[in-house]
This record gives structure tokens, sequence and C-alpha cells, in this order.
């Protein structure tokens, strides 16, 4: 397998609410292969984004990091000054965020926004920042000309979510946190978006994580796949593994439940009951009341994350008698 | 574009007609009428009947006494229309003159007081927006609510208690002293300045309260906003993401709604003035009412209302001029 | 009748919830209790004070200007008057005016607002009209000039005046409220449902402005005591030689008191007085908007 | 099949007032379509193209510049009763965001009684039938909920108190305008099986509005589907027919374009037959076709005539000069 680019170990992160606090990230640990395209899927509210988060040391004031380790390259982030924070972040790692439709400065245009970009990073001339800058916009099927001097809301959210990419790339970064890039974007738009990520990804070798909810979304593009469910990760493995093998029920019933525009519709039905709440997650394994597996034990003892070759993990006590089909 | 600005001044002027003429029969219908104490003196010192006194007086400021008042009204307006503003009663003098020598000190309290208050305030409101844990905030938070529970006036007659009478610093009424010479000369604004400093430190000391709160909700909102979230991740510089990201951004709305607290600064400083006996507008404006100095009134009426709508005017305009979202879009 | 009276203790459970959830809320907050307190502290002063302390107004020369003492707690003023006596009994009327201005303007403002948002069409244009004018006339001067005008003497004709220029700005407020609320999908559905206009005022608008009601109520009535003092204190309405606006007026432009050094507590006690009860309602008005606020709530 | 409501060449046109200039956006032009009783339409586009304002026109929530809205072949704008009155038997909406479409100051209870005391429950039997109801969108168990506020349910609970609370009138057909958009991706295929119950049970039809291809088809397989680009039906048929042999263009991009959850599928070459990505604004509409800009098949007529839907076979009805004379699309 190749060598991981991020690990993390062990990782627990609360938040504090009225109510005490709630674990969103309990006891996780995952590897990103370097040079490959990884997906993170799991529902609203399962600790996807708190993971990238924690990752990239933003999470909100009410949220820390009980426990646990993450590397990059083998250091530890989570030691790292303020400073070294500020020159790591989008050095390293750049990400493309959820609300990427307002993550530009509205009353700056798009040129200076990239050139600060580098000029705080990279002692470079403001010409040579701008030449990169025109460089990458191109790279994502941009005219620089006519971007370049433009405020966000001249440009329409397809054209912004591919500065936005543009920008990311500005650094040279080893690896790119995609986090719902595709949200409340058309149908054709997403496509060309998910190509570009796609090629960029196959020219330059970067590293991608993807966190998203639509598994149909990095069907195309991904070649893993980690799967969390109520803040833990409950199955990881490579996609036609994950997509054709899998052993955990959360999957199966979560892929069984993604409606297709082609392909059998009758087997097709939603998992029953609801996501437990995380102010008090069910005992033993989080996804027993939901599933159709389930056994005594499921309910009391907690099942760990282990390989079941194949470069596959899973988090199920009864994984040897479930598969897709 | 040219139809839209072609149609708010349209609007304006409606306004500005529509509030003069509703400040107009308002102030004719209040009693305690002036006229009549100055007939009966005129009548004593001249011997003559009450009637006779009377009628001379009206004659004497152009208000025949038998005019219905539609038509005092409309000959009101046609003077208002060619810059007319009518002579005052109590002092005589035409009311252009007066209010053309009141405005300069009020302009000159008012412009520094707001633009003190607005530097120091919004500096400090988006300081304490930056940097959530500090003991700045809860000392600002305090000065801004104490402030603000604290009526302008009060401020002022307290400073005027403690800065004037008492430790005498400064001058306890009047804008400038007899011995200097009005004009553009150095003691002159150096005296304006010293007689003028308690009436903007009573602008000044709420004005900061106010703009610390103002702008430290509109830093905070700002904060919440993706794309400083999205600067903070691309690793920019902590001083260009608080300058150029939170504070330009969070500047635009105070910003705007500057040019509208000047309007009603102008309309405010009664009470200020009076009690600082500080010869501008409200000064005269608090004069006038006591005395039931119509022409004066009126005239100060269509000045401060004017001022109201010209500033909001401004304010929108500032606003396009500053913001390229509503300078280029629809 | 069992099921009757289920619904009504429901009722009641809800409104016990309520009040229990909103002094916990003022428990928790030192700030906002510390504003509860000293808004009911003058309260009770207004409504009880004057029955408890009696107030001379004879003039007594030789006790001009005396330092506080037990028999004066506050001291004497400039013609030998217990000052205490008079800021209590001045209490009623000032708290009077702040909070019959606040209610006149409230109803006006909610009233002609509500009107202009919910009707629309050229009701709400001639209504817009009239507040945008309104709002053009600089208040106090316009205040002064009514309040000249109609010798008012009682605080119901005070407040009044008061209203009269204070209204314009709540109505547009509570006209824009109207109008984002009317565009939100849950009164779209109860249109379609055809629920009527009546139970879409009542049951659908009017919960969700009360709150903004409530705390536009008390900002109304901290403006409207800044500005009937400070009509007081200019002296153009003289209505009542206890008023604390009135006071200050013979302190500062009458009697010179301000010059006297011993006459400081004669100027100051009325001063302190206001500020105390603007700062206690601006506390309750800030933590009853934090009560209000939904997304504070959302958690609950 | 009787008809519910039938539009005929309706055309809706917004005056947008900016601050400097005035422009109208054509939100509809010249769009014909019927809803029969008992069926499920799906009206797909991407966001901007009108399908929204299709929905409140059919309910008569907006009045349309020109053309007619036919309610069992009477026209709604021109009957003498008010809307209160006509609406209620006839068509509910129910909107994408469920947390908008219920009023945050109000229980559960409240929200389904008034209605329900509305349409003749009486009050003593109120909270028995809003317990039915309940039990009957599959909120259970209906006791715990009765008194809680719209913050305290998930998104799937509130839009099965949503879907309640339209049919308590026992409408003839409910517009759905992208009801599943904000739901779990494993909880929205519950969503759509109640509004099927709701379809087979009490025969209410269903206009569903939406972007997502994939729930259009799983919702509507026994029904029709329209496809409308720029405020025109560009295709329309049987979901089935339209899905198997798209003839216009566009829908054929769209169905490329379209995510698959099936890596094997999904990885396979895509090209979508499309010039460029951007979508022209509504306020200019392109002359002719207004597909013809983005489209790689256009030719000198679909730069000047405005093609029409014509039926081509069965009831599969497009509107594209060169039908017939492109490639046929390919299932992967």
């Amino acid at each position: 397998m190749a060598i991981p680019i991020i690990t993390i170990k062990d990782l627990v992160v609360e938040y504090k609410v009225r109510e005490g606090a709630i674990r969103v990230v309990d006891d996780v640990s995952l590897e990103v292969p370097k040079g490959r395209f990884t997906a993170l899927i799991g529902e609203s509210g399962c600790g996807k984004t708190t993971i990238v988060e924690a990752i990239l040391n933003t999470l909100p004031p009410n949220g820390y990091i009980r426990k646990g380790e993450i590397l990059f390259n083998g250091k530890n982030l989570l030691s790292l000054k303020e400073e070294e924070q500020r020159r790591f972040r989008w050095k390293k790692i750049a990400t493309v965020f959820q609300a990427a439709q307002n993550s530009l400065n509205p009353i700056k245009v798009i040129g200076e926004q990239m050139v600060e970009t580098i000029l705080d990073h990279e002692s470079v001339s403001k010409k040579e920042a701008l030449k990169k800058s025109s460089n990458l916009l191109e790279l994502v099927g941009l005219e620089p000309s006519r971007v370049v001097n433009s405020y966000p809301h001249e440009i329409s959210g397809g054209m912004k979510q591919k500065v936005i990419i543009a920008t990311s790339l500005l650094l040279d970064p080893e690896m790119l946190i995609l986090d719902e890039p595709t949200t409340a974007l058309d149908l054709i738009t997403q496509f060309y978006l998910l190509e570009t990520l796609g090629k960029l990804h196959k020219k330059l070798g970067i590293t991608m994580m993807m966190v998203t909810h639509d598994v149909s979304n990095v069907a195309r593009h991904a070649d893993r796949v980690a799967i969390m469910y109520a803040g833990k990760i409950v199955e990881v493995g490579d996609i036609d593994e994950i997509f054709y093998n899998s052993h955990h029920p959360y999957t199966i019933g979560l892929l069984n439940s993604i409606p297709s525009i082609i392909g059998d519709l009758s087997k097709k039905k939603p998992i029953p009951g609801l996501p437990p709440s995380l102010l008090d997650p069910p005992s033993g394994c989080r996804f027993h009341p939901r599933c159709s597996y389930t056994e005594e034990v499921c309910k009391n003892i907690v099942p760990e994350l282990k390989s079941i070759g194949n470069e596959h993990l899973t988090a199920c006590l009864r994984w040897s008698d479930i598969t897709t089909e | 574009m040219m139809t839209s600005i072609t149609k708010r001044l349209l609007v304006s002027f409606v306004t500005i007609f529509l509030a003069l003429s509703i400040t107009f029969f308002l102030t004719r219908k209040m009693p305690g009428d002036i006229f009549y104490t100055m007939a009966l003196d005129k009548m004593r010192t001249e011997g003559i009947p009450f009637d006779v006194a009377y009628e001379r007086v009206m004659a004497i400021y152009g208000m025949a006494s038998g005019e219905p008042l539609y038509k005092q009204y409309f000959a009101y307006l046609g003077n208002t229309i060619r810059g007319r503003l009518g002579t005052s009663i109590y002092y005589h003098i035409s009311v252009n003159k007066i209010i053309a020598k009141a405005i300069p000190w009020t302009v000159f309290v008012c412009s520094i007081s707001i633009f003190l208050g607005f530097i120091i305030g919004s500096a400090l409101g988006t300081v304490i927006a930056w940097k959530r844990k500090t003991i700045l905030d809860p000392l600002a938070s305090a000065y801004a609510s104490i402030t603000d529970a604290t009526p302008s006036y009060i401020i002022a007659t307290i400073l005027l208690v403690i800065f004037a009478v008492n430790l005498k610093w400064f001058p306890i009424k009047g804008a400038y002293s007899v011995d200097v010479t009005p004009g553009f000369n150095l003691p002159f604004i150096w005296n304006a300045l010293y007689h003028a400093t308690l009436p903007i430190l009573a602008y000044t000391i709420p004005g900061i309260g106010g703009w610390i709160l103002t702008m430290k909700a509109s830093a905070i909102s700002v904060l919440g906003e993706d794309y400083v979230s999205a600067a903070k991740a691309r690793g920019l510089k902590e001083r260009r993401i608080a300058i150029s990201y939170v504070g330009r951004n969070a500047i635009l709305a105070p910003f705007t709604s500057l040019a509208i607290v000047f309007g009603s600064m102008l309309g405010g400083a009664t009470l200020i003035e009076s009690v600082f006996a500080y010869p501008g507008m409200g000064f005269f404006f608090g004069k006038a009412i006591g005395l039931r100095d119509y022409p004066l009134m009126q005239g100060l009426f269509l000045l401060t209302i004017g001022g109201v709508i010209l500033a909001t005017l401004l304010a929108d305009f500032l606003y396009a001029a500053i913001d390229p979202r509503v300078r280029k879009g629809g | 009748m069992k099921l009757i009276f289920g619904e009504t203790s429901n009722k009641l459970g809800k409104a016990y919830k309520d009040i229990i959830g909103f002094l916990r809320f003022f428990r928790g907050n030192k700030r906002a209790l510390f504003g509860l307190f000293l808004t009911l502290l003058f309260i009770l002063m207004a409504v009880i004070g004057p029955y408890v302390v009696h107030l001379d107004l004879t003039t007594r020369y030789s006790e001009r200007f005396q330092p506080p003492s037990i028999k004066h707690i506050l001291g004497t003023d400039f013609v030998g008057r217990d000052i205490f006596a008079q800021i209590v009994h001045g209490a009623r009327d000032v708290i009077a005016v702040a909070f019959l201005a606040a209610l006149f303007a409230v109803a006006i403002g909610v009233v002609m607002g509500g009107f202009a948002g919910f009707v629309s069409g050229w009701v709400d244009m001639v209504l817009t009209r009239i507040i945008d004018v309104l709002l053009v006339i600089p208040s106090f001067p316009i205040m002064m000039v009514f309040a000249a005008s109609f010798r008012v003497r009682d605080p119901i004709s005070i407040s009044f005046i008061l209203a009269i220029w204070m209204w314009a700005g709540l109505a547009r407020a509570i006209r824009a409220q109207i109008l984002s609320l009317k565009e939100r999908e849950f009164i779209e559905a109860a249109q379609l449902l055809g629920l009527g206009s009546r139970h879409i005022v009542l049951k659908e608008l009017i919960p969700n402005l009360m709150s903004y009601i409530i705390v536009n109520f008390v900002r109304t009535a901290r403006g409207a005591l800044t500005a009937s003092v400070g009509l007081m204190f200019l002296g153009i309405i003289p209505y009542s030689p206890t008023n604390w606006g009135v006071m200050m007026n013979l302190a500062l432009f009458q009697t010179g008191s301000i010059y006297v050094p011993r006459g400081l507590f004669y100027t100051l006690s009325p001063m302190l007085c206001i500020i105390l009860f603007q700062y206690g309602l601006l506390c309750v008005a800030s933590a009853l908007e934090e009560v209000f606020n939904p997304r504070l709530r959302a958690y609950e | 099949m009787e008809s519910l409501v039938k539009l005929r060449d309706v055309s809706v046109t917004f005056k947008m007032g900016g601050l400097r200039k005035r422009t109208h956006v054509h939100a509809l032009s010249d769009l014909s379509l019927c809803l029969f009783e008992h069926e499920i339409l799906a009206i797909v586009g991407e966001s901007g193209c009108g399908k929204s304002t299709l929905g409140r026109v059919v309910l008569g929530l907006i009045r349309p510049t020109s053309g007619e809205v036919l309610y069992m072949d009477e026209n709604i704008w021109k009957m003498k009763w008010k809307r209160s009155q006509r609406s209620h038997s006839t068509g509910q909406i129910v909107h994408q965001d469920s947390y908008a479409a219920l009023n945050p100051m109000r229980t559960v209870y409240q929200t389904l009684s008034a209605p329900l005391i509305h349409y003749g429950v009486k009050r003593g039997k109120s909270k028995e039938e809003v317990c039915n109801l309940l039990k009957f969108v599959g909120v259970m168990p209906p006791g715990y909920f009765l008194n809680k506020y719209p913050h305290h349910l998930s998104g799937g609970q509130r839009q099965r108190i949503v879907f309640a609370r339209s049919i308590i009138p026992k409408p003839k057909f409910i517009v759905a305008d992208e009801p599943v958009s904000m739901i779990d991706a494993s909880l929205r295929l519950s969503i759509l099986d109640l509004m099927m119950k709701l379809n087979d049970e009490m025969s209410i039809a269903f206009l569903y509005i939406t972007h997502d291809l994939a729930t259009a088809r799983y919702i509507a397989r026994r029904g029709r589907i329209a496809v409308i680009y720029l405020g025109r039906i560009i295709e329309m048929g049987k979901l089935d027919d339209v899905f198997q042999r798209p003839l216009h263009p566009y829908f054929q991009a769209l169905l490329t374009a379209a995510p698959i959850p099936d890596p094997r599928l999904a990885r396979k070459k895509k090209v979508l037959p499309l010039k460029s990505m951007e979508l022209p604004s509504a306020e200019n509409l392109p002359s002719g076709c207004s597909f013809h800009p983005r489209c790689s098949y256009a030719e000198e007529i679909c730069t000047t005539e405005r093609p029409i839907l014509k039926k081509e076979s069965g009831d599969h009805w497009v509107a594209c000069h060169k039908v017939g004379r492109i490639p046929s699309w390919n299932h992967i």
C-alpha cells in the first residue's frame, strides 16, 4: 500500500455545548495514502467535516481535540506553533470549502486575492505571482484576462468554484482537501468541476481527499473510500472493494438507498430508523438499532476497525456473514 | 442610471415639501403669540390703543393680521423657494443671517465629534471582535452600555459641572472669547477649539460607545463569513486578514450610516448646545421655540430637514462608491 | 371535559415552563439580573414611594443646601426642601410618561406598520410615505413645538405628544418584519390551506413578532424617558416641580445650584436616577433580546 | 384520465427593479402542460430554469403574464370565488426547506390541529386525529412528538409533518418543490416512498420538481417527466421512454453529467455534447432555440427559428429541429 501522507491516530474531538460535551469524532484512526484520491463519505453530522477541521486546526471555538494525533508526512500537526501553522496551511494542504461560493472576499478583485496568497507565503515579486495565478486559471479552463480583474459577484458560481481550485494550487501543495466542493452547483457545472479535479489529480499527481455525503459524486474519480457513521469510521477500502465487496451493513444500506439514473430500482430501499444523536449514542455498535443483522453482542461490544485483507478494513462484528449480494 | 437619480431627487423634494408644510402649520398653531406681548409694550410706550399697536407690530413683520393662514402659507412657500427665510421676530435680523452665523459652529463641533467618535469607536470595535478574549472587551462593553444609558445632555451637564464650574479648565459658555477677532487666525482658532472642547466631548463620549457596539457587531458577523475562514485556511498573514478582510468589509455598513448620523445630529443638537450656551443651530432652535419666533423656527426646520435628506442621499451614493457589489451590480 | 381541562393545564404548563426558563436565563446572567433589579426598584419607587415618603414643598430658606443626613437622605435644595422626597415623588411622572409613551408609540407603530405590511398596495404606499416624512422631521425640536403649543399638564398628554413622533421608526421596522414573514414558506402554506387572514395574523404572524415588539417597547420607553426629561430640562413643560427634568432645569438654568459646591447633591441626584434607571432598562432589553433570539434557543 | 390542471401557453415575466436598470426576467415562456389525476409528473431542470415558478403557477400563487391556467377546465384567474376557497380542495405545496415551512413558534400539535379543525374535525377529537395523521406519515410514536417545536425535530421528521399538513384538506394534487434535497441520503427514499404511498392510497397527484434526475426516475417510474430549459419544456413523456431514449441534446447532456453510484459505470468515458457550461441569462434569452449557443449540433436554423414541442412517438415529445439526425444517446 502507498505511503500515507496523513495518519490519524485515535482521534477524539469534542464540542462543548450547553448539555455537556458532544463527542463528534470518536476514536478515529485513518490513513490517507499519498498520491491517491480518497473519499470520506458520511451523512450530515457524522463528523466528517470535523476531521478536516482537526487536520487544518480550524475547529470552531467550542471544539477541541481531546486525544489522539494527526501526522502529516510523519510530523505531528498538533504540535505546530501558530506561525508554523499558518505557513503550513495552503503550502502543504490546500482546501476547497463546502460553501466555496462565498469564500472569496467580495470587495477585492480575484487577481489580488490570488496574488496575496502567494505573497504571504513566498518571497516572489508581484509580477511573478500574477503570472502564476494566470497560468493556473488557464489550467482550470478559465480566461485569465477575463477573471483577474473581476470582483467575485461578477462571475458565475461554476467559475467561482474553478477560481477557488486554481487558488488552491497556487503554492503547489502536496495535498488538496475538498469539502463538499459541488454542493449547490448545477448538474453540468458539477460534472465539469469534478472532471477538472480528476484531471488535476492525474496530471499533477496531487493527493486528494474529498469529503462528501453523496456517494454518486465520488464513484467516477475516487480510488479509495472511507465510510463514516455517527462519529466513527466503519469501513475503509479501495473503491471497488467498498462498492462491490462491502462487509459492513451500513455501507451496503447506504449504497442501496441511493437511486440512480440507470439500473434496477426495485432493490433500492432506505435504511430504516434515524441516525443517532451524538449526545447519547447507542451502546456497542452505533449502527445496531438500524441494522438487520444485529445480534445481542452488537449491543455490548464496540466493533474495531480491522483489516480483512486486500487493504480493506471494516468495523463489524459479523462482517464475515455480510456481503454485497 | 439617470432615471433613478432623478426619481430619488423628486421624492426628496416632495418629502421636504410635506415636512415643511407640516412644520409650518404646527408652528402657526402655537399659542403664546409673541406679537401680543410686543403690542402690549408698544401700546404702553407709544400711548396708542392696543389694536393699533398690534396692527403696527404685525405690519413691521410683514404679517398682516387679517391674512388667512393659507395665504401666509403660500407666501411662506414662495419666499422659501426664493431663499428668503424672513426676519426673526426676536432678534430683528434676517433668519438667513442668523443661520449663516450658527451653522459653522454646529458643523464645526459635530464633524469633529463624529470623526473622533467614529475613528476611535470603530477601531476599538474591530479590535474587540478580532481578539475575543481580552480585558478590553468587557471594559469597552461596560463603557458602551453606561454611555448609552446616559442621555447626552446629562453627559454635557456633568462635564460642565466638573470641568467648567469646579475645575475651571474650560469656559462655561459661548463659542469664543470677546478678546479675539473672528477670522482665520491662530489665536481665534485656538480659542474656538478651547470653547468647543466640552461640547465635542459631550458628543464624542457616547459616540465612541455607540460605534464600538455597531462595529463590533458588524465585525463579528463578518468574522462568521466564509471568506474569512477561507483566508485563514489560505494561511494569509493575520494583519492582512484583520485589515483587508474583516475590517474593510465590516466598516461598509457603519460607514454609510455616518452620513445619516451627521444629518440627524443637526436636529438633535438643541440640548447640548443649550447646556453650553453654544451659539449653534440647536441653541437657536431652543430659543426660537421658547420665544415663539416662527420665522426662525421655520428656517431652522428647513435646514435640518434638508440636512437629513441630503445626508441620506449622500449615504446611498457613498455606499455605491465603496462597495463594488452595488457599484457594478444591477 | 377532561380533554378541555387537559388542554388548559397543558397551556398553563407551557406558560409555567416559559416563565421558569425566562427566570433561569436571568439567574445565569448577572447583568440582566442587575438590570431587572434596578428597573423593579424604580418602578416600586414610582408606585408606592409617594405613599411612604411625605413631600413637603414649604420653603425654609435657612435650611438651604444641607448635606445628606438622617433627616434628609440626599440633603436639601436651594430653598431647603428635602431632595429625596422630590426624587421619589418625581419618579412617578417620569416613569409613567416613559411607559405610556412607549405604549402609545408601540401601539400606533404596530398597527400602522402591520397594516402597511399586511395589506400592501396603495395603502402601504401612502403609509410608507407618511412614515418617511415623519422620519426626516427632527423629532426633538418638533416635540418641543408640540409641548409648547399644547400647554401640557398631565403625563398622558405628554406621552401622547412623544408617541406621535416616535412611532414612525418602529412602524417601518414592523412593516419590514411583516413583509419578510409574509415571504416565509409557512405563511404560504397557511394561505394555501385556506386558514384565513384572522388565523394568519393572530396565530402565525403575531407570535413571531411578539419578541420583537417587547424588545422595542423597552427601547422606546428609554427613548421617551430621555426625550421627556430633556423637554423638562429645557423648561418647555413646567408641569411639575418635582419632575427630575425640572429639578435639573432649576439646578442648571434657574437657581445656579451648579455653581454652589453644596448644591452638588441637588444637581446630581436626578441625573444619577436617570442614568441608573436607563441602565436597568438597557440591561433588561439586551437580556430580552438574547432570550428571544431563536438561534440562542435552538439547543434547548 | 381526467386533467386536473392545464397550462396553456403560459408565460411569466418578472420585472426586476435594480437601483440603476430595470430588467425583465423570462421565467416561463409559452409553456403548455397538463397534470392528470392521480399521476406523478416530474419536472426536471437546472436552477434558474423556471421550474419553481412553474410549480407556483400551477398552484395559482403566481398569476401568469399571459396564457391560461385551468383547474378542471376552468380558468382559475377568471373564477368568481376567493382563492382561499378554491385552492384547498385542489392543490397544496411542500417546500424544500422544511424548517422554513413550519412556524417556529408553533408545536407539531398546533401546526396540525388548526387545519384539521378548519376542515371540520371536532375540537375534542383533534388530538386523536393529529395522532392518526402522524402515524400515517410515519412519525412514531405520535404522542412523543405532539408538543415538540420544529427545531426539536430532524429534517426528515419535519418534512413528514409538512406532508401530514398538506394532506389535511384532501388535496387533488401536491406540488413538491425539491422536497428531499435537504434530507440525508439514506433517508431520501423514505420520503419519496411516503409520497408514493400518498399517491397510491389517497390518489393525490404529484408535481415533483427537482434538479436530481435519479430521484425523479425513482418516484416517477410509472409517471411522466418534463425537462425544462430556460422556461420552456424541451422534452416530455413517459419516464421510461425518456430515460431509455433521450432525444434532446440538452437532456442527453444532463443524463451524461448525472453522477452514477457505480464506479465501473461511472468511470466510462463521458463527453457532454455541449459547447459551453455557462447558462445564458434569463434576462436576455438567445434567439431561435434557446439552447443553440451551447449545443454541439446546432445549425443555422437553430439560431433563427424556435423549435416547437412535437410528438415523436407514443407519448414522447421533443422540441428540437434535429431530432433523429443527432446521435442517439448510448446508455453507457
